[in-house]
């Protein structure tokens, strides 16, 4: 899928992947600019754009007030306006402010105006809990955005996913939602191909193949659901682990595709179960794939809470685990 | 500042030529007829919906006057039918938009009043009252950044308007970048019933500039001249580089706040009245003659030359066709890929 | 269902049903207050509240200022303080600006304080298209917000429902989203019992009793797809046509049952289909009726664009139709 | 206003008696050995996150001493150390917000420094910035509206937070309801690494209290007594139901914003080095011997007192259990329907 312009890479966690990218976008196009809260001198609060201010100065790198609704909707005036803004949400948590520029405004600006003018913004946060986050810095957001038509919404999980969609995001001539799930920012490392390259947005990548069931799933528990299938493996049981990648568009086709091989579909997701991105998997093929399955669809998400807690009980009981998804995978199979 | 006196009829120009000042009359004329124009179409059961701008005629002339065209940026609200004609909107446009066809800048997605045009520098806006504002502010950015001097974006709303919060994160931002941006507040003194005391406790909104840290003035938006003056200094300042500032036009709607509107439930037709003494349609139009810039024949024919060229936008327009259904898939995102299609 | 104190009833469309709901809880209870923009002397746009500023007085019916994020902020602190707000949404499309209010802070009172604080609030906004309300006058949200656990949702098609989900949203200690479809305000008139009645919040109505297909919908078109229904009556094939009512908590067990007699559904909604309501109802029953079903499931829904537009074509390109339903309904009971 | 200053030792006591004052300093001494409580078990590693007042303790306790408990209500935001224990919070429930035990009152869910009591009259809230300022002024609503005179709402927030929309919105309806809501903004010059020249453009807050038509002024935050005088003045005022004040109180950040930041990336040691000279603790404590209030060994025995009684707090805190697993389900909503029980 990645067009690699080098035959070299690098191993990176997913923060320098994102570090790295966005360095690129900034050294190769003039009219990239970064705004968020303290992207400048403190360089992000995972380091993201440290050292970028005074590479790029205070015009690009700029430190906004804390005001999400403007941070969104002053990108969105530059990138109406020409600019290649790339605004940042400190945590997921907070773009609540900014949801009417992002749904009422940014996502519908070519559609308002019949196509004359266009919004190229991509709007960066990190989301996702079991960081000790507790119930303001762990929420998953994916959908509350996923239902809304003019807006791309991509949760890579990988260093060179990250790369490579994030770049296709930039590159993109609409709004995009790019999701970081913080939790994989350390933890996640992997090989990354240097140079310029995109993976385009709405291309699922099946990171395991398998026979016996399918798997959907993205951000941390991708991760978690890929370490089950591995367990599975080990039982010699083939499971095949769908990594999404881009929420909307979503790539019906793969998962489709999938689902008639292993008759079999479950869908893994850290965010509540009701009104999830699982809904739209589950009813997308059992509208086109029903009589395919050869066991009820299954989605294993997080409980239908408001959040998870700042105690660790609170935090763990919350959060799935790879081998509660194990078990989830082996009563799949067996059915 | 010396300043007309539409009462006594005293002229003070601030530098504007006959020709100028004729042009500000002749802009106010045609807003009241386009508004008319509207209605009428509307008692027609032609179109749904029309929204006039009876009362800002002046404000809108005048603030239109201080815009250059081709440079400027114009980030507007649904009341400014008269701003829109100024930096070059034509009367076809504005019928295009009433009646929703396929050619309109929104491809009759959009309520009318909801210009759009990016040849004039007109930003796209939506119904969501203040969502515009941090959009003109980000083209601001964008015109600042690039280094671009001698350019100002010019940003307008409602007096009810001012209590978003998206407006307050607006006029910060400008402050703290220093924005070539300039904020026309239109205070009409009603959010469709909604009067003035229940909106704010302090009604001078200029005052609020000085929390910001950038300059506020407040002018006589029934006066074509005074407002223009007031919006020209304050776009100058923009266009070299010192900064933005805030500029409240008083005025009056006149009119109720749409056709889906009936203002008598909240109030009076004699307040309304005691107001229409003021109308800066008259009143310029005896300054003027006054001061031998147009004569009344000028004016009738200036106002038999707006009426076809209005009959004319109005046939023109009525005589295309709506966009067609399939023209709703459009749009959505660039290129192939929309998600209804696979 | 309803508890009905008087055996009497009057015939009111929905606005009326609205209106009169309104005023029974401005009389009953001196903690109600209602808040938003023209909702005083003009009595609301839609004259849902008219004359009772005259009655109730300013400190009670309150024209707040233009500024969403505070009327539902300060209905919100409000509650917290022993008030019982019901706060007004112009139109649903200016609902954006408060959606952190509502998503952010109301929905999540109680479980922050862990039952200490509770926000017994109403938010009523008029929803929904087919009134020529172009691109921001026409918007369902209840997508939007139906993913939030902590909120409530309700959305009822009928006067004597209007009112009996009205009283138990207003009695009701946590928050409730009031959705109103404003074409059927005055299109759907109907009996309303007198008196005080609740109708509980999570209970669904079969509205229509049938056996060959169910079909799910809620809002203007509930009322098309009974239309439909009683069109396919007359060619003697029998559907079931159930109210949803309420979106959360949703009825389960009522879906549930029917899809088990009937053996397929069809969901029907305005809104886009992607991630819409339709998306859980189908995943719902795919998780745990799979088997009963003899048809892939089917959603009727709004295309996913980013709204209809003002020129009719674009509205009715955008709205489906009795007619268009009849012929979904006959695709499925002949699958 | 005569006020005390804490460089020359001159008291003016604004009718504070000397038990007031002590209790005062007392609460300073508190904060700072609480704040250091929750560094150090994080340090240890019992505690994966601590945030500290430091520099904020004068302004919080002299606020504290304006709040009348038992009637009045306080909406305060995380840095709020001081005055939450000023209105009456106990170590021992700071201790249980800092192990996030079942018994806290959030019970553990929100991060510590989120308190929140009913019984304190203490409003929850949550770490999303300005959101609880509409509900202040709800609760100021809700005051006014049944009639209860002599109680106010008094809500604070820092520097930063004042750009958030819903800060304006907050003060404009206070102001157009004149209700009984004081704001009071902790202006430390620093949101997280972003300085107040990058928040605003203007850098004195109260100036903004003009605009929305209410009282505003500005104290020195680092005199606890100057700070008790201005908020007890704007909280009268509520009281007595003439409406709302906006006071700015000046401090100073000196900690890092939380264990989770490195200061040192935007702002040198030497540069808080000169800031702690104004640091209000010893310089309150020699005003305080100075006067013969309390002598040098109260203070020592202050200080012991107040380490027994956090020691004690937090072994009592620290052996009390973790909520329940499944405590996560409760609480979603009153009663039993909950969605993932069917
Ligand atoms: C966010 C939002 N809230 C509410 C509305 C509904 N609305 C449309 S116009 C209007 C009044 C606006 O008043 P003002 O800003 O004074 O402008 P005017 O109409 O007086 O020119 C309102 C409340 C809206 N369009 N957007
Ligand atoms: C809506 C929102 N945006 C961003 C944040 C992240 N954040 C937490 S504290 C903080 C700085 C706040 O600064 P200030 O208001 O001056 O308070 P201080 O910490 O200085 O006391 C930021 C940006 C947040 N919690 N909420
Ligand atoms: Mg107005
Ligand atoms: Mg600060």
């Amino acid at each position: 899928m990645a067009v690699v312009s080098s035959a070299n890479s690098t191993v990176m966690n997913n923060v320098e992947a994102v570090r790295a990218t966005l360095y690129e976008a900034m050294k190769n196009d003039e009219r990239t600019v970064i705004l968020g809260e303290d992207v400048g001198a403190r360089g992000n609060v995972f380091l993201i754009t440290k050292d970028f201010v005074a590479e790029f100065g205070e015009r690009r790198v700029i430190d906004t007030p804390i005001a999400e609704a403007s941070i969104v909707g002053i990108a969105v005036g530059m990138a109406m306006e020409g600019l290649r803004p790339i605004a940042e949400i400190q945590f997921a948590d907070f773009i609540y402010p900014s949801f009417n520029q992002i749904v009422g405004e940014a996502a519908k600006i070519r559609y308002r105006s019949n196509g004359e003018y266009t919004c190229p913004l991509v709007i960066r946060t990190p989301y996702g809990g079991g960081v000790r986050g507790a119930l303001s810095h762990s929420v998953s957001i994916e959908a509350l955005f996923y239902h809304v038509p003019g807006l791309k919404i991509v949760a890579p999980s990988f260093p060179d996913d990250v790369k490579g969609l994030l770049n296709a995001a930039i590159d993109d001539p609409d709004p995009v939602l790019f999701l970081e799930h913080k939790k994989t920012y350390r933890l996640i490392k992997g090989e990354v191909p240097d140079g310029h390259y995109t993976i385009p947005l709405g291309k699922a990548n099946v990171r395991k193949a398998g026979t016996r069931l399918t798997v959907v799933s993205y951000g941390l528990y991708l991760h978690w659901a890929l370490e089950a299938a591995e367990r599975l493996q080990e039982e010699d049981v083939s499971v095949e682990v769908i990594d999404l990648r881009s929420i909307r568009p979503m790539d019906k086709t793969a998962i489709l595709n999938s689902v008639e091989k292993t008759r079999k579909l479950l869908i893994v997701h850290e965010d509540n179960k009701f009104g999830g991105i699982g809904a739209e998997i589950s009813a997308m093929v059992a509208e086109e794939a029903l009589f395919s399955l050869d066991a009820p669809i299954r989605r294993l998400c997080g409980p239908d809470v408001p959040s998870m807690g700042y105690a660790l009980p609170l935090e763990e009981e919350f959060m799935s685990s790879p081998a509660e998804m194990a078990d989830a995978m082996r009563a799949m199979v067996k059915f | 500042m010396a300043t007309t006196d539409l009462r006594t009829g005293s002229l003070e120009r601030h530098g504007l030529s006959d020709e100028q000042l004729r042009d500000m009359f002749r802009n106010m004329l045609l807003q009241r007829q386009l508004d008319n124009r509207g209605f009428q179409l509307n008692r027609q059961g032609k179109v749904p919906f029309a929204l006039g701008s009876e009362g800002h005629e002046a404000l809108q002339a005048g603030a239109a006057m201080a815009f250059n065209r081709g440079r400027d940026i114009l980030a507007p609200y649904y009341r400014d039918l008269g701003l829109c004609l100024g930096i070059g909107l034509s009367p076809f446009e504005i019928l295009l938009s009433i009646f929703a066809r396929a050619e309109d800048h929104n491809g009759g997605r959009q309520f009318p009043n909801h210009y759009s045009s990016k040849a004039a520098g007109l930003m796209s806006f939506s119904s969501i009252l203040a969502a515009h504002l941090p959009h003109a502010v980000g083209a601001a950015f964008a015109i600042a950044y690039r280094g671009e001097t001698g350019r100002a974006v010019l940003a307008t709303c409602g007096d009810g308007t001012t209590s978003e919060g998206e407006w307050h994160e607006s006029m910060n931002f400008a402050a703290v970048h220093k924005l070539p941006f300039v904020m026309l507040v239109e205070n009409n003194e009603w959010a469709i019933s909604t009067p003035l005391e229940k909106q704010m406790a302090q009604p001078e909104i200029w005052k609020r500039a000085a929390g910001y840290g950038m300059p506020g003035r407040r002018f006589n938006g029934f006066n074509p001249i005074e407002t223009y003056a007031a919006v020209m200094e304050a776009m100058d300042r923009a266009r070299a580089g010192e900064g933005p500032t805030l500029v409240e036009g008083t005025c009056y709607r006149y009119l109720a706040h749409s056709t889906d509107d009936n203002d008598l439930t909240y109030r009076t037709r004699e307040a309304v009245q005691e107001r229409r003494k003021d109308d800066p349609v008259p009143a310029f139009e005896a300054v003027l003659i006054e001061h031998g810039i147009v004569s009344p024949e000028d004016v009738a024919a200036m106002r038999k030359d707006i009426l076809r060229e209005t009959n004319e936008a109005t046939d023109a327009a009525e005589a295309l066709p709506y966009p067609e259904p399939t023209d709703l898939y459009k749009h959505v995102y660039e290129g192939a890929w929309e998600p209804w299609q696979s």
